[in-house]
């Protein structure tokens, strides 16, 4: 038990770093394709450091600061239950790939309390579309790990990534296949990039939901960002790319996934939130069930 | 002993006899004396039911001592004695009722036809002599047809004429199906034809138990045959209302369903209860629908009455034990049910001047009972449970179902889901619409509808006992060996 | 037209039906089963010649006693619709001398015949009815002579109500002697005038009982007369 | 006296005493106790039901005998009827403004309680029918034209399944529940077996349909929903959390019913589609839909209690999914949820009826910022919205969690993608009552609005607490669960539950989340201390900070959605039906008019016809 | 084939409902009914005659044997009276209706309708 805790807070630290790396990367990607020098990689980890150094942050109450607060939380703990890699289990045994689905979205319950609890219209109309987004997302998404469970007839990642260890990865299954570019699309929505990054519209509602934050709090979400960034990463590597057997894998695999996602997002403008949902319902949806129905046969 | 049940024809009919010199005496004596003898008449009646049913032999009157067939019989059996008792009940509240609704003269007259009335439905129920039973029926009608023109109006006269003229039409052919009976069997007592009724020529049979279920479909408001009631029951005072649905229309029921049990040895006997069964369908469904927009609310009773006769009748066609019970069950819920609405109907027209929905608006606060009665009324009606005709209505479409009659079922059902529709809307404007301040509420009226609510809800809760005592009055009915057992019969024979 | 054309053919083919049953009830054959324990037993038992008076007075009592009652609910509904609060004779004129002279003659005679008739009921053709509906019509016969001729309703009220009374109150009697209501007291129990059949003086109480209804009748169609010939008047009262 | 006996009683005495008496303390006594008797029994009688034992109950009434049974599956139901009856009550205390409506309430009480213990099938219909009248009653004082349409459904409902007692009974002449089954048993073996059996395939499928029928409108079941919203927010709201927490359960427990009698039968004669039980399939679909529509709906409603009536509607769909599934696993995770659904919803029934009876608002215009003014309701508020949006670890999730394994294990995926839609369309519309009510800037005419009374706060106390507890140890439920089947059909300990192709660890995720919140905490406190400020002292790029304008977005806060969904938007069965009945009601004037018109030449001519028709089929 | 009687009866109760049917005078409508109890107690009597017997009074050497059946008689005098009763208030009636309406046609005396 008590080593497990200890594996846990090393992970969390370590996930954290590599999320602020990512986040760096992202960032360096995006100026590089934009033929832009850009910051160095470690920019978001001064950043968030700088923010948490603040003299002084304002509040709206208490649900404005629990909000972050309940959000990080919430992105740890999904983040506990991935079974990153052979050796870090973590407590993956006790929850399974629908908890971590559930888990991945309540962070966002706690950003949409807090950025609700602050009179600002532009958090107002970022919650609605972070929301709304979700809402569209829900339905391939759903569609997709559908179709991954029903091939391998389990729920739990472990046995999922035992499978794949096997059989080799998701991916190489037609069905899988589809289902994977699905998720794939359903991602660009989940890691909140182009063309899905109608919440957090910065030249438009700057920053939807995390305008009003400034200071601490504002340190404590990018921190949770990191995580999350870091955990959904993990959770596409498990669920389509094999998982893998020590974290250098697991990075090398993440780092991929996340260039793929920077691609899709350098290359598309932004959908507006009804498009959004049209485009999601329609092609995205069709190919999920397709999959899923595949999946079942 | 038992001979002195024959005092339920005698009294009436001599007491109406004395009306005149009661005038002569006082004017004012007329009511309470009509109100006393129809107590009286429930006495002897009471007295009759409890013979009946604790010998559990029925009652059998023979005028002049002469045996049937040779003299006409009366036969006071379970059915005749229970109905005969809810005639006279029905009466008595009604006496009651009229010293507060009737105000227009001659009210001698008018105490006069009311125990002709209540004499006629009762000898209807009783006789067990088909020309007999005709009289008794031109007694019931005629004494109707008066009344219902008795407020003098246009409308109540042109009621009685529509009346007049279908009821007479009715009761001709009926008359000629007697003919036809008597020509083919030179009897007609209805014990002597039931046993006589198998050997009988089939032509013959099929035409005069036609007839005579025409005529009397026509008395029992079976559709189409039932144009004459909505008028009537709106043209006619209100007591006389109340009683045409609480017995009239229950007498004319019950001697069409006699009649039809009496012949059921006949051939192409079959036939009359499939179209029977037809009609009864329709006079549901054609009286809900047209109860639903009625605008006025004793019109709309009298056209629900009118769906439940065709329930009734429908129960009666189906041609089973279960039926037949069902519906006698009905009948006596029905009787009930629709004397306390109309008489809290009348009340409130009484009251207030006129039986319009507006008029209802607000009732809630204004006559608190009275609006408490009718909405416990129609909810029974409705068929909710814990209220009498819920269980009722459960007998009859288990019955239907069990005689393999199921679209009945459904299309009653569907007819039955627009009766609570305009129900509620009357509940919703008593209670919920509206304004008015309280008035007082009649003392003895309001008395007599605690005990109907009663009536229905403890009825409703433990049915038990009136389901037995309903069990008797059904078989009495349906099983006609029993029957023609009890009556005496003379060995005249062919 | 259509109306009388479908009327017609409907009738017809209803008309044809009866007719159709009807053959099944051959005309002028002897179909009697009651009918000939009535001929053969009515001496004796009711002491009645007429075997229909019998048959109406004693056998189907009821009947009897219903119709007259349906007459007594026509008058009283008649009076019940026609009730207004003040009415009077209109009459524009007196009838002609013949008239007048011919009914102030024939008045009596005609009140015995009727009397005649109902009192005979039990040995010739006749009864209650007949007889009470020719007094009627000697009254009849002053209201179209006399314009301002009018009956005392105090007297025929009452007694119309009587006879009814009376007619019942013999039922009752009988049931209090022989048990059964409308029970032939006089012949069966008492025994009175076995000796003298087909003479007046017998037949148990059917004459009494006619004679009742007679008066009834002849009163209550008076009645019905009187209700409808006198109309109303704009009271000044 | 028999405890059945007594739970029966108990409420609807208690709610003819409160109408009688009608003096303002005295009858919220009264009716407080009349409700807390039966959840008292339920308690006592935990033991002995959990163990497998049964308690049972005859009256014989008016030539039929009612029977009654409290064994483990109608204990369950009755437990949930109670609970939510006893909360219902401590609600009505603060909020009932008369003896009639705790008449009808506690009325409705022992009807719906007489249906679930009810062991044949005249008790059942007369309670059922007992039920709905209370509960239309409940509705009419409010509105007549929602009464009116939940009255005729309900009847329309009520009638159907009376036609299909009757003709199992013109076939079994019984109305036992255990005799119809093995009659329909061995009829089905007989349909299997290839020999005709006693129910023909027509009749088997009719009768199926109308018992669709008859409980699709209790459960509030698509396309017959058309009545719940309505009647839902049209009436007091503290009886609302009973009406569609526990009334909309009786639909459930007849599927559930239909299932435990037909099935087999039905199995046989139906036939299966794609590997499903055909007539289980149906069922299955109509949950995912009612599920669908009535969630996108919900989330597009400005009116409080609307979206809560179509959310109740939803989210009795996913139970109806859960029983479509048809494996024990789909019925266990189905009447967990009927559990969570019934404790959720009737807590946020609560929340409702303390933010009117304070506010006296409905739509959500009016509302704001009340978080501050009403703490504790917001605290239960949050607890609900959270269970409902199924945020692990509460007790909706535990239930949809196994409602997911369910439906994915018994390869239905497109219903499972159903219950993704649904939760996520749950999602949202929770949050934007969160939004809507508790936060952003509160409106002038709210500023002294008062913390809701304590019966209230008692009630939601209780409820909320149930969902903590039952969302930290789904086990308690499961394991009571698992003797209805007789086996076990979930295992694990009560904190984790195990479907054997997943695993929870409800306890594990409480641990983590909280670990997460205080490390997340520790940095948050280590960080320098704040400043409080008004919630419009805000960026706003550039435009001065106001407080009098209102800055929060309260209607049509989903606008975009309902554009992107217009085109679906425009079908619906609430009108469909509404011209129906104007159909209906313009014929019968036509009918009457036609028939009854005054002319007594006519009439005759009636008589006539009627003489010709005898004339003609003389011959 | 039918007999002459029977014929007569019935086609007097085919005439009389032939004018309640089509007639729209109102006393005429009255006038077809009291031809149709006419028609019926025709048909009564005849039902009840036997060929080549007396009437049913047993003086002057009639003998039950040469009698015709006495029943539908006392029936026929029952039935008369019933009519008359009928007509008697039809007429009444129709008195009360003149006065309200000022017309006997049926076409226009149907204030209650619906």
């Amino acid at each position: 038990m008590m080593n497990m805790i200890i594996q846990a807070v090393l992970i969390l630290i370590y996930a954290t770093f590599m999320g602020f790396i990512f986040m760096g990367i992202e960032r360096k990607t995006m100026a590089r394709i934009q033929r832009r020098i850009g910051p160095p990689l470690y920019q978001p980890l001064l950043d968030t450091l700088k923010l948490l150094g603040k003299r002084e942050s304002i509040t709206h109450g208490f649900i404005y600061d629990f909000g972050p607060i309940f959000a990080l939380g919430a992105s740890i703990l999904a983040l506990m239950f991935l079974p990153l890699t052979q050796n870090f289990q973590l407590f993956s045994s006790s929850g399974d790939l629908i908890v971590v689905a559930y888990l991945l979205e309540v962070p966002m319950l706690g950003i949409m309390l807090g950025a609700m609890s602050s009179g600002n219209p532009y958090s107002g109309v970022g919650v609605q579309r972070g929301l709304l987004t979700m809402v569209a997302m829900q339905l391939p998404y759903g569609l997709a790990l559908i179709a991954l469970v029903e091939h391998y007839g389990t729920f739990s990642l472990q046995e999922i990534v035992k499978a794949q260890q096997i059989a080799g990865w998701s991916i190489l299954v037609p069905a899988l296949l589809l289902a994977m570019i699905v998720f794939d699309i359903v991602f660009q929505a989940l890691l909140g990039l182009e063309p899905f990054d109608i919440t957090t519209a910065p030249a438009e509602i700057s920053m939807g939901p995390m305008v009003e934050y400034g200071g601490k709090q504002a340190a404590l979400l990018f921190t949770q960002h990191a995580v999350q960034l870091f955990a959904e990463t993990a959770f596409f590597v498990i669920l389509f790319l094999g998982g893998a057997n020590n974290l250098l894998e697991l990075l090398i695999k993440q780092i991929a996934v996340l260039f793929i996602a920077i691609f899709i997002a350098s290359i598309y403008p932004r959908f507006t939130i009804d498009q959004a949902a049209k485009f999601l319902w329609k092609w995205p949806t069709i190919m999920g069930i397709i999959a899923a129905l595949l999946a079942v046969l | 002993m038992s001979q002195y049940a024959s005092l339920l024809i005698a009294l009436p009919l001599i007491s109406a006899f004395f009306v005149p010199i009661i005038k002569r005496i006082s004017r004012d004596a007329i009511m309470p004396y009509l109100s006393l003898i129809t107590l009286i008449q429930t006495g002897v009646a009471a007295w009759a039911f409890k013979e009946v049913y604790t010998t559990g032999k029925p009652i059998i009157i023979m005028a002049g001592g002469f045996k049937p067939p040779v003299g006409i019989n009366l036969y006071i059996g379970h059915f005749a004695a229970l109905f005969i008792l809810i005639v006279a009940l029905a009466s008595f509240i009604m006496a009651v009722f009229s010293r507060k609704a009737i105000s227009i003269e001659p009210k001698d007259k008018y105490a006069m036809l009311f125990l002709l009335l209540m004499l006629g439905a009762t000898g209807m129920i009783a006789t067990g002599d088909i020309f007999n039973l005709f009289v008794f029926m031109e007694i019931t009608s005629i004494s109707a047809y008066a009344l219902t023109g008795y407020n003098k109006t246009g409308e109540a006269s042109e009621a009685s004429m529509k009346y007049i003229i279908l009821g007479g039409i009715g009761s001709s052919f009926f008359l000629i199906g007697v003919a036809l009976l008597y020509g083919s069997l030179g009897t007609l007592n209805l014990a002597q034809i039931a046993q006589l009724a198998g050997n009988m020529n089939a032509t013959v049979a099929q035409a005069a138990l036609a007839l005579i279920i025409f005529g009397l479909a026509v008395e029992a408001e079976i559709f189409p045959l039932n144009a004459w009631a909505p008028d009537a029951y709106q043209g006619a005072p209100h007591p006389i209302t109340a009683m045409f649905s609480a017995f009239v229309v229950k007498a004319a029921l019950y001697a069409m369903a006699r009649i039809l049990y009496i012949t059921s040895s006949a051939s192409s006997w079959s036939n009359v209860l499939r179209l029977l069964i037809v009609l009864g369908t329709l006079t549901v469904i054609v009286g809900e629908m047209s109860a639903l927009r009625q605008k006025n609310v004793k019109r709309m009773l009298a056209y629900s009455s009118i769906a439940q006769v065709g329930l009734i009748a429908v129960g009666f066609a189906l041609g089973t034990q279960a039926g037949v019970n069902a519906s006698v069950f009905h009948m006596f819920n029905h009787a009930i049910v629709k004397a306390l609405l109309f008489l809290a109907a009348g009340y409130v027209a009484v009251e207030l001047g006129g039986t319009e929905l507006e008029k209802f608006e607000g009732l809630g606060r204004k006559m608190p009972l009275t609006a408490f009665s009718i909405t416990v009324g129609a909810v029974s009606i409705i068929g909710i449970p814990l209220f009498n005709v819920f269980w009722s209505k459960l007998r009859l479409i288990l019955a239907a179902l069990s005689a393999n009659y199921a679209w009945i079922a459904a299309l009653v059902l569907g007819a039955s889901v627009v009766e609570a529709v305009y129900y509620i809307r009357l509940i919703h404007l008593m209670w919920f619409k509206g304004e008015g301040e309280k008035m007082e509420e009649n003392f003895v009226l309001g008395g007599i509808m605690v005990l109907l609510v009663a009536a229905i809800i403890i009825i409703g809760v433990y049915p038990g006992p009136v389901w037995n005592i309903v069990q008797k009055a059904g078989s009495d009915l349906f099983n006609v060996a029993n029957y023609v057992k009890n009556v005496p019969l003379l060995g005249v024979s062919p | 037209m259509v109306k009388r054309i479908l009327a017609i053919i409907m009738l017809l083919i209803v008309g044809f039906w009866m007719a159709n049953a009807l053959s099944g009830v051959p005309f002028g054959e002897d179909k009697m089963l009651v009918g000939k324990y009535y001929l053969e037993n009515v001496k004796e038992q009711t002491g009645a010649v007429n075997a229909v008076t019998a048959v109406v007075v004693n056998y189907r009592g009821f009947d009897t006693l219903g119709e007259v009652t349906v007459l007594f609910i026509a008058s009283t509904g008649v009076g019940a619709l026609l009730w207004r609060k003040k009415k009077e004779r209109t009459a524009k004129s007196e009838g002609s001398v013949v008239l007048r002279t011919g009914s102030r003659i024939l008045l009596p005679f005609i009140m015995l015949f009727g009397a005649y008739i109902f009192i005979h009921g039990h040995l010739t053709p006749g009864g209650g009815f007949p007889g009470g509906a020719t007094i009627a019509t000697a009254f009849l016969m002053l209201y179209l002579a006399f314009k301002d001729y009018e009956i005392e309703h105090k007297v025929f009220e009452p007694i119309e109500g009587l006879a009814g009374v009376g007619y019942v109150t013999v039922g009752l009697i009988g049931l209090a002697i022989g048990s059964y209501f409308l029970f032939d007291w006089i012949w069966q129990t008492w025994g009175w005038g076995h000796e003298n059949i087909g003479r007046l003086l017998s037949a148990g109480f059917i004459p009494i009982i006619y004679t009742l209804i007679g008066i009834k009748v002849g009163t209550e169609l008076t009645g019905i007369v009187d209700n409808m010939v006198r109309e109303e008047v704009k009271g000044n009262d | 006296m028999n405890e059945i006996a007594i739970m029966l009683l108990a409420p609807i005495i208690a709610g003819v005493l409160a109408w009688l008496l009608d003096i303002k303390r005295v009858r919220e006594i009264v009716g407080v106790i009349g409700a807390a008797v039966p959840l008292i029994y339920i308690v006592q009688t935990y033991q002995s039901v959990f163990n497998g034992g049964t308690i049972n109950l005859d009256v014989p009434v008016g030539g039929f005998t009612l029977s009654f049974a409290l064994y483990n599956l109608t204990w369950f139901f009755a437990a949930i009827a109670a609970l939510l009856g006893f909360t219902m009550a401590l609600g009505m205390a603060s909020t009932s403004k008369d003896g009639y409506e705790w008449l009808f309430a506690l009325m409705s009480m022992t009807g719906v309680l007489g249906v679930f213990m009810a062991r044949e099938f005249v008790s059942f219909f007369l309670f059922w029918e007992l039920m709905t009248f209370a509960s239309f009653m409940m509705v009419l004082k409010y509105n007549r034209s929602a009464s009116l349409k939940y009255f005729i459904l309900s009847v329309i409902g009520a009638y159907a399944m009376l036609i299909a007692i009757g003709i199992l009974y013109a076939k079994t002449g019984s109305f036992e529940f255990s005799t119809i089954q093995q009659f329909m048993y061995q009829d089905a073996t007989k349909t299997a077996l290839g020999v005709k059996g006693a129910f023909g395939k027509s009749e088997t499928i009719l009768l199926y349909l109308l018992f669709l029928t008859a409980f699709g409108v209790k459960a509030g079941a698509f396309p017959l929903h058309v009545w719940a919203p309505d009647a839902y927010s049209e009436t007091n709201q503290s009886y609302t959390s009973f009406f569609s927490g526990v009334l909309s359960k009786a639909g459930v427990y007849g599927f559930v019913l239909l299932y435990s009698m037909m099935g087999i039968k039905l199995f046989y004669t139906l036939g299966t589609f794609g590997g499903h039980s055909l007539f289980a399939y149906t069922i299955a679909w109509i949950g995912a839909l009612t599920v669908v529509i009535a969630s996108f709906l919900a989330v597009l409603q400005e009116d409080i209690r609307k979206l809560f009536a179509y959310s109740s509607v939803g989210q009795v769909g996913y139970v109806l999914l859960g029983i479509g599934v048809g494996t024990q696993l789909g019925f266990e995770g189905a009447l967990f949820h009927a559990l969570s659904h019934a404790i959720f919803k009737g807590l946020f029934w609560l929340v409702v009826a303390a933010l009117i009876l304070q506010t006296g608002k409905t739509e959500f215009k009016d509302f704001g910022g009340l978080a501050k003014k009403m703490p504790i309701t917001f605290a239960f508020g949050l607890i609900a919205v959270l269970s409902l949006a199924g945020i692990p670890p509460l007790a909706g999730f535990a239930s949809k969690w196994i409602l997911y394994e369910a439906a994915i294990s018994a390869k239905m995926p497109l219903v499972a993608g159903a219950i993704f839609l649904g939760s996520g369309l749950a999602f949202a519309y929770v949050v934007r009552f969160l939004y809507a009510v508790w936060f952003g800037q509160m409106p002038s005419d709210l500023r002294n609005v008062k913390e809701a009374p304590l019966p209230l706060l008692l009630g939601m106390a209780l409820l909320g607490m149930l969902n903590l507890v039952f969302g930290i140890a789904p086990g308690l439920v499961t394991k009571f669960l698992n003797t209805i089947f007789g086996h076990e059909v979930i295992t694990g300990d009560i904190y984790t539950i195990n479907t054997g192709v997943g695993n929870y660890n409800a306890l594990m995720v409480a641990i983590c989340l909280v670990a997460g919140i205080v490390i997340a905490g520790v940095l948050f406190l280590y960080g320098a201390k704040t400043r409080k400020v008004e919630v419009n002292d805000t960026y706003q790029s550039g435009n001065p900070v106001t407080q009098d304008f209102n800055l929060s977005i309260r209607v049509h806060f989903y606008k975009p959605l309902e554009e992107a969904l217009s085109f679906w938007l425009r079908i619906s069965f609430d009108k469909l039906y509404t011209i129906i009945a104007k159909w209906v009601e313009d014929f019968a004037e036509v009918l009457k008019n036609a028939v009854y018109n005054g002319n007594v030449q006519s009439y005759a001519w009636y008589l006539g016809i009627i003489l010709l028709i005898l004339a003609l089929w003389g011959w | 084939m039918i007999s002459l009687y029977y014929f007569g009866a019935i086609s007097l109760i085919l005439i009389g409902m032939y004018a309640v049917l089509v007639k729209r005078n109102l006393l005429k409508m009255l006038v077809g009914l009291s031809i149709m109890e006419t028609g019926v107690n025709l048909l009564l009597i005849s039902i009840g005659y036997v060929s080549n017997r007396t009437a049913p009074i047993l003086s002057e050497g009639a003998t039950p044997q040469n009698t015709v059946d006495p029943i539908p008689q006392a029936l026929v005098l029952t039935a008369i009276v019933i009519g008359v009763a009928t007509t008697a208030l039809a007429l009444t009636v129709v008195i009360n209706l003149y006065s309200k309406y000022k017309t006997l046609d049926v076409e226009e005396i149907r204030r209650l309708r619906g």
